[in-house]
């Protein structure tokens, strides 16, 4: 079943917000006003937001430290993201986290992790415990292609296979970890099939394509929630920033670049489909606006916001104390 | 009172702790249908079933990562480490993901976990199964690292353990399992994290040791009375938080005061009982602290190396002679 | 092609002086004169006495704990590594490594390690080290069924078939890891898929037979050796004593067990075959006879041998140096 | 003399000793055709070939494992970390396989290897990735622990340490890799592990300290030397073995320590410190040893937070204050 005009107008606002935003971190990192690492999700867009779109509110995501997107489409406030990134006492951490590491356990959304796949075994944890409690949720695991060959990886693989866990992993295939393309750090193109020594089974999906993520998605999830276990999907994307803002992509080629935002583009998809279905320029364009106006809020909303109180070095090391 | 083993005691801390919360589960290997390696977990399995007790493949670094998930996702897991040589695969998780996100979360990301098992050496069974985490774990904030020595530390601080909301690392000791010691019959008896127990009293020197060394400590202590050295044997119990007021009271009184640790010296939990009495108790010294640990090797398998490379009885008396009448 | 009988007879003989050095073992950890952990590794001779006999003397072979087989099988003398069980200064690691870690770079054999995985990565390293020095050897690099799932393992399959290294991987599935039957810990019954995921071809062996092993062993070798990467091969084993001596083995029936004695006995069945071939009871008795004599001499060795001297704690630590 | 980074100088070291041993190769993550994630191994891929440089996938465990194997197989390995805190991931194959080896074989296994990579806090990189780790290796034996301070202790040091016969680990820090110093114009300049070096003479006080710390240590003596206190700066540039006589034969001279780490305080290198001067100095002491360390705390994203909790030459000065003044 497609989506409907309103839900595809939804994800388009969506998508575009994730853009913006992450289009305005890079100008703030650029100004200094964000420190240390920031990983843009920019060309990745609709993976998240399509497979946001096939949860329910007692599913829980988790993913690693390239997380706005994901931040965002699980629902959390734009001015508390970027907040987080100024490093502001108004983020989601208070500040005490930055771009990598931020969490709202209301919007069921669990990090942000800096370790190359320690979210992959803290997931399948979270679908341990939906199993446990029998809540029904299922957690989605998002890694990168990369991630894809760390041990833990298997080593959840195979537990929530044995245990059939309510899980989802997402490969986010964006082609390249740093500076290293799949082909020179894999022994097999097809990451899909990286669980099949486990019996999970394994999908590769346009992700660059709103709908092929959102028919995938559902029956993922379908799956898990039906107690049938895990289950892998790979998400073919890419994206169009370095790894990080200190990266100028210099193992690839502009064109290589070129060609996947003119011819593969997620947002440019969705927005064509909407104009197909016959939603107006001007009825997007306002979509924009609408976004760029929430993008401009966030900003002001974190530059007025103070640096944390120098007190809170000592707070949140243990639960129900302090140092 | 009660005499039961430090095995029992453990047993009985996780049951009533299961009991009382549904949430609470272990997993780790062979922990149900073979009831532990160590058989601590003898009965639980038959007891609590397949949901709340788990046997895992050998794959600490993924179990201990789901575990501090379910941790996130509202349950209180126990993970046994058959022994906690084995966590170095899962050390990161721990660190990282356990002991970091409520900081790293401002707050919001609490992950209430035990990570228990033997620490340190068992018998002869050699250098990659022997070593002693309680200072690597106890130089990390986020984490409470507790290390009972007797059947009681054993039960009232596992209770306290598995009630807390942050992440502890429970050091217990395979030589120990077996021992027998009264016990408290308080009704739900659980003892404070943090706290440190005077576990004999003395005026001369000040013995401070955790876990079996306790009690190489008191062994000593009954020689050294003998001889009319009196000493005060401080059993920690917690090596963090550490108990420093506990401490520098008895330093006050005894003017002397020796460690006494498992695990090697280099940055051990002896080098900062060491710098903190330095700190904060300088003018109570009478003559430098001194550290007995295990000799700074990987530990042989031999028996008469292994014996010579472990603190033993006679170290520690030496130790004590030393600061007092060589001091 | 089928062994020779000669080689038949050595291979019967080096299987036989496993099992009764093994079984001497056992009399003596009762007796309290080895300590600390001792695996046996009864029943599964065939293994590695096949696979020693395809591979050349540049070979390297690694293994975990439970290794006196191999050491034997790799012509290290049963003196030495009695000798180290019993903690003697002329054991092969002056009684400071114990049943789990002995070495021998004379013949090639790295060990004996204590840490449920960590060989199979230490095995591709060594296979490495065969390919950056080109001289042509290939690592055999053996793990338990338990060990299967080790995240490391998975990390070293995608090295070795990225990098195409000459490394035979083993898993000795002898059903259990401790008291945990392989469908008890595994999401996947046949392990031999294990390296599908990273296009490592395996192969499931009957690991009582001798022949099939050794006919596995060579393609498999020969193929590691042309530079055609990793293999992998399953070894259907069975172990007929306890996980280590403290292991009274209840997870399983006795008839389980007898069943496993009485019909697949990897050295009854070299007995048949060499019966077969006209080889007489009397000169299978000879070579009995010959291994119980070197199991004695072993034994008085060791026994005759002192301790390490108390110097020797302080050895060894750093090379070139002494503390 | 030549003036050169820190960075130029890990790279020549590197190079030299690529040119000298065919069996020294590099491998990490990202050090062959992105130039190393801080392009220390610029241009060796290059030169030296896919066979010597290698990129290898995100697999710390695995890479690491098969570096120890490669080392046990006759080649001299140095496995790059992108950082120490991912080290975590392949402790386990550093500690039990590389450390302890040669011990458990009775020296037969010894396995010439280098971890190397940066250490501690970069800038503003979070909790997860800004570890100190020089009191966690220092704790083990069967490892030398290097930590440079300047261009020319990272050369000079990281060529002794490729061609130690030993595992070592070899920490280095991103903040400095940018940084200029003039080196050593000798040929074939190789500085010996285990030996620390007076940056800096003085009377009043000494400032022992490793790797950035060094730096912020001779800043802090240039401070209080304008307010005539002397104080004698020790760059430890190794922390194990430690090079105790050197310590203490400063603070003879000085009578007074403080030690200076960007690491936590439980159980740190300078706890360590403290203790051995305690125990072999305990009668050249005025005063007590202070340790200055990073606060105990996971390390905070924001930029206050983050200053805050890090030593700062004001830090140094303090304690320095402290010792003379109030000591
Ligand atoms: C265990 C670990 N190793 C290395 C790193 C450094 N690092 C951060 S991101 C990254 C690349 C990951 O690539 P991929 O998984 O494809 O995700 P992407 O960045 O493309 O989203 C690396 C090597 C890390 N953070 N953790
Ligand atoms: C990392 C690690 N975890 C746990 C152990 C404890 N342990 C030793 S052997 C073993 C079982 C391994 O079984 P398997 O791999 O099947 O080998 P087998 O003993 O059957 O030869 C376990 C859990 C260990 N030594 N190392
Ligand atoms: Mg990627
Ligand atoms: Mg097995």
């Amino acid at each position: 079943m497609e989506p409907s005009k309103e839900a595809l107008k939804s994800y388009f606002e969506m998508m575009v917000l994730i853009r913006k935003f992450e289009e305005r971190c890079a100008q703030i990192y650029g100004m200094g006003k964000i420190g240390g690492f920031c990983h843009l999700y920019i060309g990745q867009e609709a993976v998240v937001v399509g497979m946001q779109s096939v949860i329910e509110p007692i599913d829980s995501v988790i993913t690693s430290y390239r997380d706005h997107g994901h931040m965002l489409a699980c629902g959390m406030d734009s001015g508390g993201v970027l907040a987080e990134l100024m490093g502001r006492s108004t983020g989601y951490s208070k500040g005490k986290g930055g771009s990598m590491h931020m969490f709202s356990r209301e919007k069921k959304f669990y990090g942000g992790h800096g370790i190359v796949g320690a979210q992959v075994s803290l997931g399948t944890g979270l679908a341990f415990a939906h199993k446990y409690t029998q809540d029904g949720g299922v957690c989605l695991a998002y890694m990168g292609d990369g991630a894809a060959h760390q041990g833990q990886v298997y080593e959840s693989f195979n537990m929530a296979a044995l245990w059939k866990l309510p899980v989802v992993y997402i490969i986010e295939n964006n082609e390249y970890s740093m500076g290293t393309s799949v082909a020179r750090c894999s022994a097999t193109a097809n990451l899909s099939t990286r669980g099949e020594s486990y019996g999970i089974p394994g999908e590769q999906v346009d992700g660059m394509d709103i709908l092929a993520i959102i028919a995938a998605g559902k029956r993922a999830v379908e799956r898990a929630r039906a107690g049938e276990g895990p289950i892998l999907l790979e998400m073919k994307t890419y994206r169009y920033r370095g790894h990080s803002m200190s990266d100028p992509a210099k193992y690839r080629s502009k064109e290589e670049v070129d060609d996947v935002k003119n011819t593969k583009d997620p947002i440019e998809k969705v927005r064509a489909l909407l104009l197909k279905q016959g939603v107006s320029e001007k009825d997007l364009e306002e979509i924009e606006d609408k976004v760029k106006a929430e993008v401009l809020k966030a900003v002001e909303f974190s530059e007025n916001s103070p640096e944390p109180d120098e007190a809170e070095l000592w707070t949140d090391i243990l639960v129900g104390e302090s140092a | 009172m009660r005499t039961i083993t430090v095995r029992e005691a453990l047993r009985e801390a996780m049951r009533e702790e299961m009991i009382r919360d549904k949430n609470v589960f272990l997993m780790g290997e062979e922990v149900a249908q073979y009831q532990g390696a160590y058989k601590i977990s003898q009965g639980l399995w038959e007891e609590f079933g397949d949901k709340r007790v788990i046997d895992t493949p050998i794959t600490e670094h993924g179990f201990a990562g789901l575990g501090v998930g379910a941790g996130f996702g509202g349950l209180r897991p126990i993970v046994e480490f058959m022994t906690f040589n084995f966590s170095m695969q899962a050390i990161d998780q721990i660190i990282n993901s356990a002991a970091k996100t409520l900081y790293m979360s401002g707050g919001q990301m609490g992950c209430p976990i035990v990570f228990r098992g033997p620490n340190g050496a068992a018998s002869r069974v050699g250098a990659q199964h022997s070593q002693c985490y309680a200072s690597w774990y106890a130089h990390v904030p986020g984490l409470k690292v507790v290390s009972p020595y007797n059947a009681n530390d054993a039960k009232g601080l596992l209770k306290a353990a598995i009630r807390d909301p942050n992440p502890v690392i429970f050091l217990e000791n395979e030589i120990m399992y077996g021992q027998s010691f009264e016990i408290s019959e308080e009704e739900d008896f659980v003892l404070p994290i943090g706290q440190a127990e005077v576990i004999q009293e003395g005026s001369d020197v000040t013995i401070v040791a955790f876990s079996i060394m306790v009690g190489k400590a008191l062994e000593a202590a009954k020689i050294l009375k003998e001889q009319n050295i009196h000493a005060e044997v401080i059993n920690l119990r917690t090596i963090r938080p550490l108990d420093t007021a506990t401490i520098l009271k008895s330093l006050a009184k005894t003017n002397r005061l020796i460690t006494v640790e498992e695990g090697w010296p280099f940055a051990g939990v002896g080098s900062e009982i060491a710098s903190v009495v330095m700190e904060h108790g300088f003018d109570d010294l009478d003559a430098p602290v001194l550290r007995v640990t295990a000799k700074d090797v990987p530990l042989p398998y031999a028996a008469n190396l292994e014996r010579l490379a472990l603190p033993q009885v006679d170290d520690i008396i030496n130790a004590v002679k030393t600061l007092i009448i060589g001091g």
